[in-house]
């Protein structure tokens, strides 16, 4: 099984990533870009054998692991 | 929060305002405030900002002196190194941010500091930290290690500051509330001090550097409350640094600096826009008006109430001389950052703030400066502290094998190399570092002249349980020893008083205790306190920190050529001990990581003795007669012998040592005092050595031959350096599992 | 000769450099800003350490696109010196004047020590002033230093003899332990196919003065000067 | 309009944080995770007034700074 998961800062957090890319932007001429917010994508290729499980891995390993639950929200889809 | 939020005693308690506080805001104001003035006053009158419970101590810190450019009071203190030269510096405490959020804590704490730096016109140079951390097998002590250091890191590496030194401890008593202390030293012209003083009424007040979001609202007010059961919930008040930001910043304002547009200049840091509005008028003695609408918003919405409590990072107020609007919009417009005028300077002893056409707070400046609270809290010594500091040595078990508790030692999660930290800073940006990080203090060339500063932070927090005032003179003596081993003279201090609940009597005896232990010692070896930071509350769950007043020191050298390194140079050269050894087991580091004991009275401080042994290792090292030197500190001589075999950058040199003292084995190698000092010498050079050292009154005698691969002293200790130095490298990669 | 510095917004060892080839070697040198287009005559351009835009996105991607590296390309085009020093040589190959890319450190970890490097050609302008297989003792301070690239380019940077520098031990030993980053091939630096961009991980300007302990990386610096006083520069 | 952006690494290229996160994964017990791969996840806000200003500025940006063409790859959605 795969996951997919999605990582984005709380809506809110400063993203100064996002903010330097697109002054970047604006500065080549897109002035068309309003705003640009930077997340993480991540894959995990799962040996778990029932949907069940992969949700519980994946739930677990995002709250401890992949998403720093502080500032960034998760979300994932089990394919 | 609206403007028309009806003040409850609720909100004022919320806010962390007493009822006896809240009479005297009402007085003040000769109203009821509203809702933006309620925060504007939580906000000054915290713990954090208004220094309510220490400031009755701090006032007996010695604090002027002929090197005094600039006191505490302002962001940071400034001490003349002659030829022109002065240089900044300061020390912050981010312990409760970095416990929430290791990475972004610890960054902005440095972010936090630099601005303190940068805003007085001084370039920084160096970077330091001291870090405590739980105890190692804590669930939460590698992530929280590994984020602040990684925070530290990503924040000064990518300024372009070095990270030159510091401290990391571990023990238990932090489990719940770990210490990230950020020291910045800058150097600057003497004759081009800013400070933060809204002077010239007219004068346009600029906001510059990055947007105004709702990040670390209450910050400040979360700073000087105590952890409780839910501390982790708080979380999304965490603001996120910006490190690109700040550089950019950080030229913008040097660029600006160079010219002469600006009267004052303040960073906004902890209670953000409120604070330097309110100090900058207070400094002198003037009023500000100024429009929120103005301020550059990075969310919609914001309401009055939040714009003035927000701690969004990288932003500085400048109050320009009229006219001169345009220079400060091209400087800062070319750096990409933003600018804009956001109000002027008055006359009339207000802040009034305006928002959409209305006066939504205002407030006369003096009083809610120094009218603060100031607290006289209740003192009382620990009902344990006698029965702490008693140990009878008896029950001390003498180890049978020597060689084993030596090598358990030196991986003890205190003594380990360090390097694991200082490898993720960047130690050498600006090539300056003449002594890099692992040496006794960090040493920095000042480009285009001959002198150098040296930098270190000290505090065994140990010894300040068992004693805070002995303890806290310590910090100051190990630092001052720490400058003199690599030659130089120490100039004045800086501290970060890092205590738990002030409102109990017996953590109001610590401080109280460790303030005079810090003052003495700082009148003893004439380093002026020029700043600091005082951080309570540090508990959790009614468990507090041990005291912990970690000292910041600098010194000078007149010649930078003239230094010295801890590592053995050369085969056959001669060791030598400065100071006598009076060792003893109170409070040592080996008691604790072998015997798994905290017990004993710390040694007590001789200054005249410290003078004389650390004015000895300076004089010799100026003259050229010393090849290496290092201090004995934790985990006594044996330790310290170990570490000048090791940190040698090219290769190991083992030395034979023999020890004459009639004392016990385990305190002959281990036991801990202060006052000494290894150095090694050529043969041809060690009796002037020793002449030198007795005439200026210190102790000095030949202990050994520096040579071979076995570590041996006396016939207690037969180590081959290579395995001295697998335990001790590779202790910390595994502590924090790699 | 004439150096230009360029300096991006978050170049934090352009003032590093400068010091070297002025104040060390003796040079005349200046800074240009990212976003002129004029390169004032110079005859060598490095592009220095540092963060450029904060690391953000990818490390060089940004300061990749500002408006000097237009000048930059024509004046590689033309044969012209270009050094990239850490995120120089990060922005020199987001930029694709140098091949492949740079992957954040198998530690996961800034890593700021010294390394040694061996030094696999001499024949170029950057490294004539050093013997053949020399090993110099050079600091790394990088986040994003771990070399990668396909099988075929490898095969072809090595049949060029573009790999420049290879980390390896002190004795010059190339090998696992002795690579800092986890860079395929132990690539420390690289130069293009003509020889006259260079790309490197490693700080020689940290290490170009006894005071500071090491003087291995002012070869890097003599070996451009005497290539220019050679062409007549 | 509003876009996002997922950026990979394209197939063979090493991937030093997704091994690193396997590793931890691993260490932590979740031997159920059999592979990672770490990506990024952009969200643009766009101005452009229609789908086709959009899919162009997109296609843009993403082959000029967005995503390293060399080592990644990129797919974008706009709504
Ligand atoms: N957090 C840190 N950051 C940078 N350097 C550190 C840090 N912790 C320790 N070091 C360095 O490790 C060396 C040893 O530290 P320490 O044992 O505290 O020295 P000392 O006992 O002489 O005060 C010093 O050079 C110190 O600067
Ligand atoms: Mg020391």
């Amino acid at each position: 099984m795969q996951a997919k998961v999605y990582v984005t800062l709380k809506k809110g957090v400063h993203d100064p990533q996002g903010e330097a890319v697109r002054h970047t932007l604006a500065a080549m001429g897109h002035k068309d870009v309003a705003g640009v917010r930077v997340g993480k994508y991540i894959e995990v290729a799962l040996s778990d054998k029932t949907h069940e499980e992969a949700e519980a891995t994946m739930k677990e390993i995002c709250e401890k692991l992949l998403a720093n639950t502080v500032i960034e929200s998760y979300r994932y889809e089990i394919s | 929060m609206m403007a028309d939020t009806t003040i409850t005693p609720k909100l004022v308690e919320e806010h962390g305002i007493t009822e006896e506080e809240y009479r005297h805001i009402e007085s003040v104001m000769g109203r009821t405030p509203n809702i933006t003035e309620l925060g504007i006053f939580s906000v000054m009158w915290s713990e954090h900002c208004s220094y309510k419970s220490s400031r009755v101590y701090l006032k007996n810190f010695p604090t002027t002196g002929s090197r005094v450019l600039q006191g505490p009071g302002e962001n940071a203190g400034i001490i003349d190194i002659g030829d022109g030269i002065a240089v900044a510096f300061k020390m912050e405490s981010h312990n409760h941010p970095s416990f929430i959020e290791p990475y972004q804590g610890a960054a902005t704490g440095v972010g936090g500091i630099l601005r303190d730096i940068f805003t007085m016109g001084a370039r920084p140079i160096a970077n330091m930290n001291s870090l405590r951390f739980g105890d190692p097998t804590h669930p939460r002590t590698r992530y929280l290690a590994k984020g602040v250091v990684a925070g530290i890191g990503g924040y000064g590496n990518t300024m372009g500051i070095p990270t030159v030194g510091g401290e990391v401890a571990f023990d238990p008593c932090y489990n719940g509330n770990i210490l990230v202390n950020a020291f910045t030293l800058g150097v600057m012209d003497s004759s081009r001090i800013y400070l933060g003083k809204a002077s010239g009424v007219g004068n346009p007040v600029i906001y510059v550097g990055s947007k105004t979001g709702r990040d670390g609202i209450h910050g400040a007010t979360m700073a000087s409350d105590v952890f409780g059961e839910g501390g982790e919930e708080r979380r999304p008040t965490v603001q996120v640094g910006d490190p690109f930001t700040e550089k950019l910043l950080l030229e913008a304002c040097l660029e600006l600096m160079a010219t002469d547009a600006i009267v004052g200049i303040q960073d906004m840091g902890a209670a953000g826009f409120t604070c330097s509005t309110f100090e900058m008028a207070d400094r002198a003695g003037s009023g500000m008006v100024v429009d929120l609408d103005k301020v550059p918003k990075r969310e919609e919405g914001m309401t009055p109430y939040e714009i003035m409590l927000s701690e969004s990072q990288e932003r500085m107020l400048i109050v320009a001389r009229q006219g001169r609007e345009d220079d400060v919009r091209r400087i800062f417009e070319k750096w990409d950052l933003d600018v804009a005028v956001v109000g002027q300077v008055t006359d009339d002893g207000r802040v009034r703030v305006m928002s959409e056409g209305r006066v939504v707070a205002d407030i006369p400046v003096a009083p809610i400066v120094h009218e603060a609270p100031l607290y006289e809290r209740p003192v009382a010594e620990p009902s344990w502290q006698r029965e702490a500091q008693k140990l009878d040595i008896e029950s001390v078990e003498i180890p049978a094998d020597m060689n084993e508790t030596f090598l358990k030692l030196m991986e003890s999660p205190n003594l380990a190399c360090k390097s694991w930290v200082w490898e993720q800073y960047d130690h050498m940006v600006m090539t300056n570092t003449v002594v890099t990080p692992g040496a006794d203090a960090a040493v920095l060339r000042l480009k285009g002249t001959d002198k150098g500063i040296a930098v270190t932070t000290d505090c065994n927090s140990r010894y300040c349980y068992l004693d805070p005032y002995a303890g806290a003179a310590l910090a100051v003596a190990e630092a001052a020893r720490n400058l003199s081993c690599v030659g130089a003279t120490p100039l004045a201090i800086t501290d970060c008083l890092n205590f738990g609940n002030p409102e109990k009597p017996e953590i109001m005896w610590q401080f109280r205790q460790a303030v005079a232990g810090i003052s003495e010692a700082c009148r003893q070896f004439d380093t002026p306190v020029t700043g600091g930071n005082v951080s309570l509350y540090n508990e959790t769950k009614s468990e507090a920190i041990y005291p912990t007043p970690t000292i910041g020191m600098v010194g000078l050298l007149d010649d930078v050529n003239k230094h010295a390194t801890p590592w053995w140079k050369d085969e056959g050269d001669v060791i030598l001990l400065l100071g006598a050894s009076e060792p003893d087991l109170g409070g040592s580091e080996y008691l604790y990581a072998i015997h798994k004991r905290v017990a004993g009275r710390p040694p007590q401080v001789d200054f005249d003795r410290e003078k004389a042994v650390q004015n000895a290792v300076r004089t010799c090292i100026r003259r050229g007669l010393l090849r290496s030197a290092h201090d004995v500190s934790e985990g006594g001589i044996a330790v310290a012998l170990a570490e000048c075999s090791l940190t040698r950058p090219s290769g190991m040199l083992a030395a034979t040592v023999t020890l004459t003292d009639d004392v016990r084995p385990d305190v002959l190698l281990f036991g801990e005092c202060g006052a000494r000092i290894i150095v090694s010498t050529t043969p041809a050079d060690a009796q002037a050595v020793i002449e030198i050292a007795r005439e200026l009154g210190a102790p000095a005698r030949e202990i050994g031959r520096v040579g071979g691969r076995m570590l041996a002293v006396n016939n207690l200790i037969s180590v081959a350096v290579a395995e001295l130095h697998q335990r001790w490298s590779s202790a910390m990669p595994k502590l924090m599992g790699e | 000769m004439k150096f230009g510095i360029i300096v991006f917004p978050g170049s934090n060892c352009d003032h590093d450099c400068l010091h070297v080839v002025t104040k060390v070697m003796g040079q005349e040198g200046f800074f240009l800003w990212h976003k002129e287009k004029d390169l004032r005559g110079a005859d060598c351009l490095i592009l220095p350490g540092g963060f450029s835009y904060g690391d953000y996105l990818r490390s060089g991607a940004m300061a990749a696109c500002s408006p000097i590296m237009d000048s930059v390309k024509s004046f590689a085009a033309g044969g012209g010196l270009v050094a990239g020093i850490c995120n120089g040589f990060q922005i020199l190959q987001e930029a694709r004047l140098l091949p492949g890319a740079l992957m954040r450190n198998q530690t996961l970890k800034f890593i700021c020590k010294d390394i040694y490097m061996r030094v696999e050609r001499t024949d170029t302008p950057f490294t004539g002033a050093c013997r053949p297989g020399e090993i110099l003792k050079v600091p790394i301070a990088h986040m994003d230093g771990n070399f990668f690239t396909d099988k075929k380019q490898i095969e072809r940077l090595n049949e060029q003899r573009q790999i420049l520098f290879r980390y390896c031990d002190e004795g010059g030993r190339v090998d696992a332990d002795a690579n800092p980053n986890g860079s395929m091939e132990a690539v420390a630096g690289l130069i293009n196919e003509k020889g006259n961009v260079c790309g490197m991980m490693p700080h020689p300007e940290r290490c170009s003065e006894s005071l500071l302990r090491n003087r291995d990386g002012i070869k890097i610096f003599e070996s451009i000067v005497n290539w220019a006083a050679r062409k007549g520069a």
